[in-house]
């Protein structure tokens, strides 16, 4: 019969719209400013970069190794290397990046910097309300803005800090045996010959 | 009240204008459209003497109106199907060059 | 409670003393201008308003049915929304393209309100509360709503715009094609009430038996004909199912996607008053205009009963937008003359059967009978091709 | 009342005759068809000031409903709205604006000099139901013929326009 499906169609949006205002739930509306919907655990919007402790510059990890800034697609990282070292997180001194600027206005959240940094230093924020009056100084993030804390990060994605943390710790883990075996080696070969001056005992990690 | 040689001037004067425009244009479709104010100005006349005639409650002139509006209608129809079919086959309605009626 | 208690029946003339109060301040020569100018600010100012309150309905209802809610940021519960929107439209730049033909592109919105205006002159809101008693009224509403193809064909031809002419193309055809059953399922109504004046059509249906008024939607040629006339009048405003011409999918805006500014409100203005001024007519020739539907209501004013109908007929039009999917253009044709037209025609003849079988039962039998049997049949004809089987590939598995 | 003619005619003699001339001399043809469609309304009007309701109403709905998006239509389907390829004027188009004016100058003498001023007689109640009577008892023959002949239009215009493939003689 010709209209048979028109009924059917206008039977359930009256069923919607006469529920819509019986039960509240079938209403999916989230008032933006008002209620929050929580991001989801792989949401990705902007990067940032992670330090250790709570001094931005000392637990920064990021070694200005400039491999992010060249694999970056819209090339929107800036990289300027530093003179002198500090020591990272197993006490090596590493190179730090004097200044580390993303512009933010032509980043495309690919994520690309984040899969090739070898140092787990750049990772993806989930901050999204970043619009400014000013169109060119306020989108372009420096190195101090772009520094957040591993906390922050374990606050954003918990699983993958978990893994990343546990990698970090492993490879410290590896470097102290590794620097407490060569200490023995030194102190055997320092006891099997008694030579005049005692070797001072090499300081380990810090 | 406006006489009624008021009315049968202006139908006269679009009625002239439909001509002219028949006469002086050379696309096909301008013709039609003269031909069909002139048809108007006629139906305006036939108005004008039914309003002023003796008898109007014999509704001659207006019946009369009404069939030549009918009338004009189809007239037009089938006049534009003519253009549009010639203009189908020999790709213009310049009425200079329909001088042939083979094809 | 009778009706024709004082009381009540001012309460219903409340307009109409209105105006012969305010119309005695003038000289007597100067009265009937003075009414017909009241009578015309009042429907410029009331439609309008309606058109306001309808944008915020429509988007609410539409929510609703969607599962989420409507606009509720601009004041309480989103009632404001229209004075932002058109303040939005006002302040909007007004962009016409360089090659656009400027006369025709300015004239076209014109034209559209203009006609659509025209056609609320006859429209009878109440009792004795109509602009223009014409004898023709109904001609008249006809022949205006016929001249809105052209402001439609102005503006698509005028912006010089493949879009633009496309979308004017289908409309006009589209307006075209569903105006013969439009004016086809009216008649039925003028052959019953013997007159084509909206007046007189309306009280032809305010007689009551027991409780139940005479509506001509409770007779089968009625029903058959409200049906045609709302599926028609739905095609004419291009709205809902069948509104092809502006189909924002395909065809950008169609006809008014090079209008800006006010001129887009406008022709924005002139769709929704199109809508209302045929929905009021369906509900003069159909649902008794301004009659009560219960006489034991009676004691409500007239002009109240013709807009309850009236947003009644608006929520029905929402509600036909929220739920069905655009129509194809040949579905569309077929639809207006394989099923439309062979039904209107067949409906005048049950109501000139109607008319001459006389009082009782057999012509109700004789009317719902012919009209089902048609119904069924033509129905096959156009779901003949519909059985659509599991689909088959050529290439995959 | 302008020398004896009423304001409201005066105006819309006017604004037929704009129309007409419009029609006449503009070069690009939709302008030429849109002028035409206000040629007609004004007619319309004229109708209704000689208290034809019925006649004015049916010329709207007829000729501005329908002939003039047909003659629009008619336009673009023989790409008439472009910048026209030939010239618009015929190259004799003096010896036609001589016929017309000969034409109006008849028209007008014979019109001035034979009419007595008739006085206007009262304005007749035309109802819509006198004319549906009249249409079934007095014209019933024509109103069939009209029928008739609308239908052959109908199906004449529809063959004549139909494309060259389906007529089947082959070119």
């Amino acid at each position: 019969m010709l209209g048979e499906g028109i009924l059917k169609g206008l039977g359930e949006t009256a069923k919607n719209f006469a529920g819509s205002f019986v039960s509240k739930e079938r209403l999916t509306t989230v008032q933006y400013p008002e209620e929050r919907v929580a991001p989801i655990e792989n949401t990705r919007d902007f990067p940032f970069l992670v330090y250790d402790g709570d001094d931005k510059l000392a637990g920064l990890r990021c070694v200005a190794c400039q491999i992010c800034e060249k694999e970056c697609p819209p090339k929107c990282i800036y990289i300027v290397k530093s003179t002198d070292k500090k020591p990272d997180f197993v006490g090596k001194p590493q190179i730090y990046p004097a200044r580390f600027d993303i512009d933010i206005s032509v980043c495309m959240s690919c994520q690309i910097c984040v899969e090739v940094c070898p140092f787990e230093a750049i990772k993806m924020d989930t901050e999204f309300e970043l619009s400014t009056t000013d169109r060119f100084g306020g989108l372009l993030f420096d190195r101090d803005h772009l520094a957040k804390s591993n906390e922050h990060y374990h606050r954003i994605h918990p699983t993958e800090a978990a893994e990343v943390d546990a990698r970090l710790a492993e490879e410290k883990a590896k470097v102290e045996a590794k620097a407490k075996a060569a200490a023995e080696a030194a102190a055997a070969k320092a006891a099997a010959t008694p030579v005049a001056k005692p070797a001072p005992v090499k300081e380990s990690g810090a | 009240m406006t006489p009624l040689a008021a009315f049968l001037i202006v139908a006269a004067l679009v009625f002239a204008i439909g001509l002219a425009i028949s006469l002086t244009r050379r696309n096909a479709i301008l013709v039609l459209i003269g031909i069909e104010l002139m048809l108007n100005a006629a139906n305006l006349n036939l108005i004008a003497f039914w309003r002023f005639g003796p008898h109007p409650e014999a509704l001659t002139g207006m019946m009369f109106a009404i069939f030549s509006i009918a009338v004009a209608a189809a007239e037009a129809a089938v006049g534009l199907g003519l253009a549009i079919a010639y203009h189908r086959s020999k790709k213009t309605t310049d009425l200079d060059a329909m001088t042939r009626m083979k094809g | 409670m009778s009706q024709s208690s004082p009381f009540w029946t001012n309460f219903d003339q409340v307009f109409v003393l209105l105006r012969h109060w305010i119309e005695s301040f003038f000289p007597l020569w100067l009265q009937p201008a003075v009414g017909t100018v009241l009578g015309v600010v009042a429907i410029v100012a009331a439609f309008p308003g309606i058109f306001a309150l309808t944008t915020v309905l429509e988007r609410k209802g539409l929510g609703r049915m969607q599962n989420r809610l409507g606009p509720n940021r601009v004041g309480p519960l989103g009632i404001l929304q229209p004075v932002a929107d058109g303040i939005k439209s006002l302040t909007k730049e007004d962009i016409v393209p360089l090659t656009a033909d400027a006369a025709v592109h300015f004239l076209a919105p014109v034209v559209l309100v203009i006609a659509v205006f025209l056609g609320f002159a006859v429209l009878p809101i109440g009792r004795n509360m109509v602009l223009a008693n014409l004898d023709a009224g109904l001609l008249f509403f006809f022949a205006i709503g016929a001249s809105t193809e052209l402001s439609v064909f102005m503006a698509g031809w005028s912006s010089r715009n493949k879009y633009s002419l496309l979308g004017a193309m289908r409309a006009v055809a589209q307006m075209i094609s569903y105006e013969v059953p439009l004016l086809l399922s009216s008649v039925v109504a003028v052959m019953i009430a013997g007159s084509l004046s909206t007046v007189k059509i309306v009280e032809a249906q305010s007689g009551f038996t027991g409780i139940f008024p005479h509506w001509y939607v409770f007779t089968p040629w009625g029903f058959a004909g409200f049906a045609l006339f709302v599926v028609a009048a739905l095609a004419e405003t291009n709205r809902s199912p069948f509104d092809l011409p502006e189909g924002e999918s395909e065809l950008v805006a169609g006809y008014f996607t090079e209008y800006s500014g006010f001129k887009f409100a406008l022709f924005f203005l002139g769709e929704y008053l199109g809508m209302f001024s045929i929905a009021g007519f369906a509900i003069t020739l159909f649902l008794g205009g301004w009659g009560a539907p219960l006489s034991i209501l009676g004691f409500v004013p007239s002009w109240a009963w013709f807009f309850a109908k009236l947003f009644c007929a608006i929520a029905f039009f929402i509600w036909l937008r929220g739920t069905l999917p655009r129509l194809r253009q040949d579905q569309l044709m077929n639809f207006a003359w394989k099923f439309m037209l062979p039904m209107s025609l067949l409906n005048l003849l049950v109501a000139g059967a109607w008319r001459f079988l006389g009082e009782g039962w057999s012509r109700w039998v004789f009317g719902s009978a012919v009209l089902l049997l048609a119904y069924g049949l033509l129905g096959r004809v156009l779901m003949r091709h519909q059985h659509l089987g599991a689909r088959s590939y050529r290439y995959a598995d | 009342m302008i020398f004896g003619l009423s304001v409201v005619f005066v105006l819309t003699s006017i604004l037929t005759v704009a129309g007409a001339l419009a029609a006449a001399l503009l070069k690009n043809l939709v302008h030429c068809a849109l002028s035409l469609t206000v040629t007609f309304a004004g007619l319309a009007l004229l109708y209704l000031q000689l208290d034809a309701q019925f006649a004015g109403f049916s010329q709207i709905l007829v000729y501005i409903g329908a002939v003039a998006i047909l003659v629009v239509f008619a336009i673009l389907l023989t790409r008439g709205s472009g910048i026209p390829e030939y010239r618009s004027y015929s190259s004799s188009w003096l010896a036609g604006v001589a016929i017309a004016a000969g034409v109006f100058a008849l028209l007008a003498w014979a019109v001035v000099t034979s009419l007595p001023a008739s006085p206007a007689s009262a304005a007749p109640q035309v109802s819509v139901q006198q004319i549906g009577q009249a249409l079934m008892s007095g014209y019933v023959l024509p109103l069939e013929i009209v029928a008739v002949l609308l239908t052959v239009a109908l199906i004449g215009a529809v063959i004549v326009a139909m494309p060259e493939a389906s007529k089947g003689d082959a070119k």
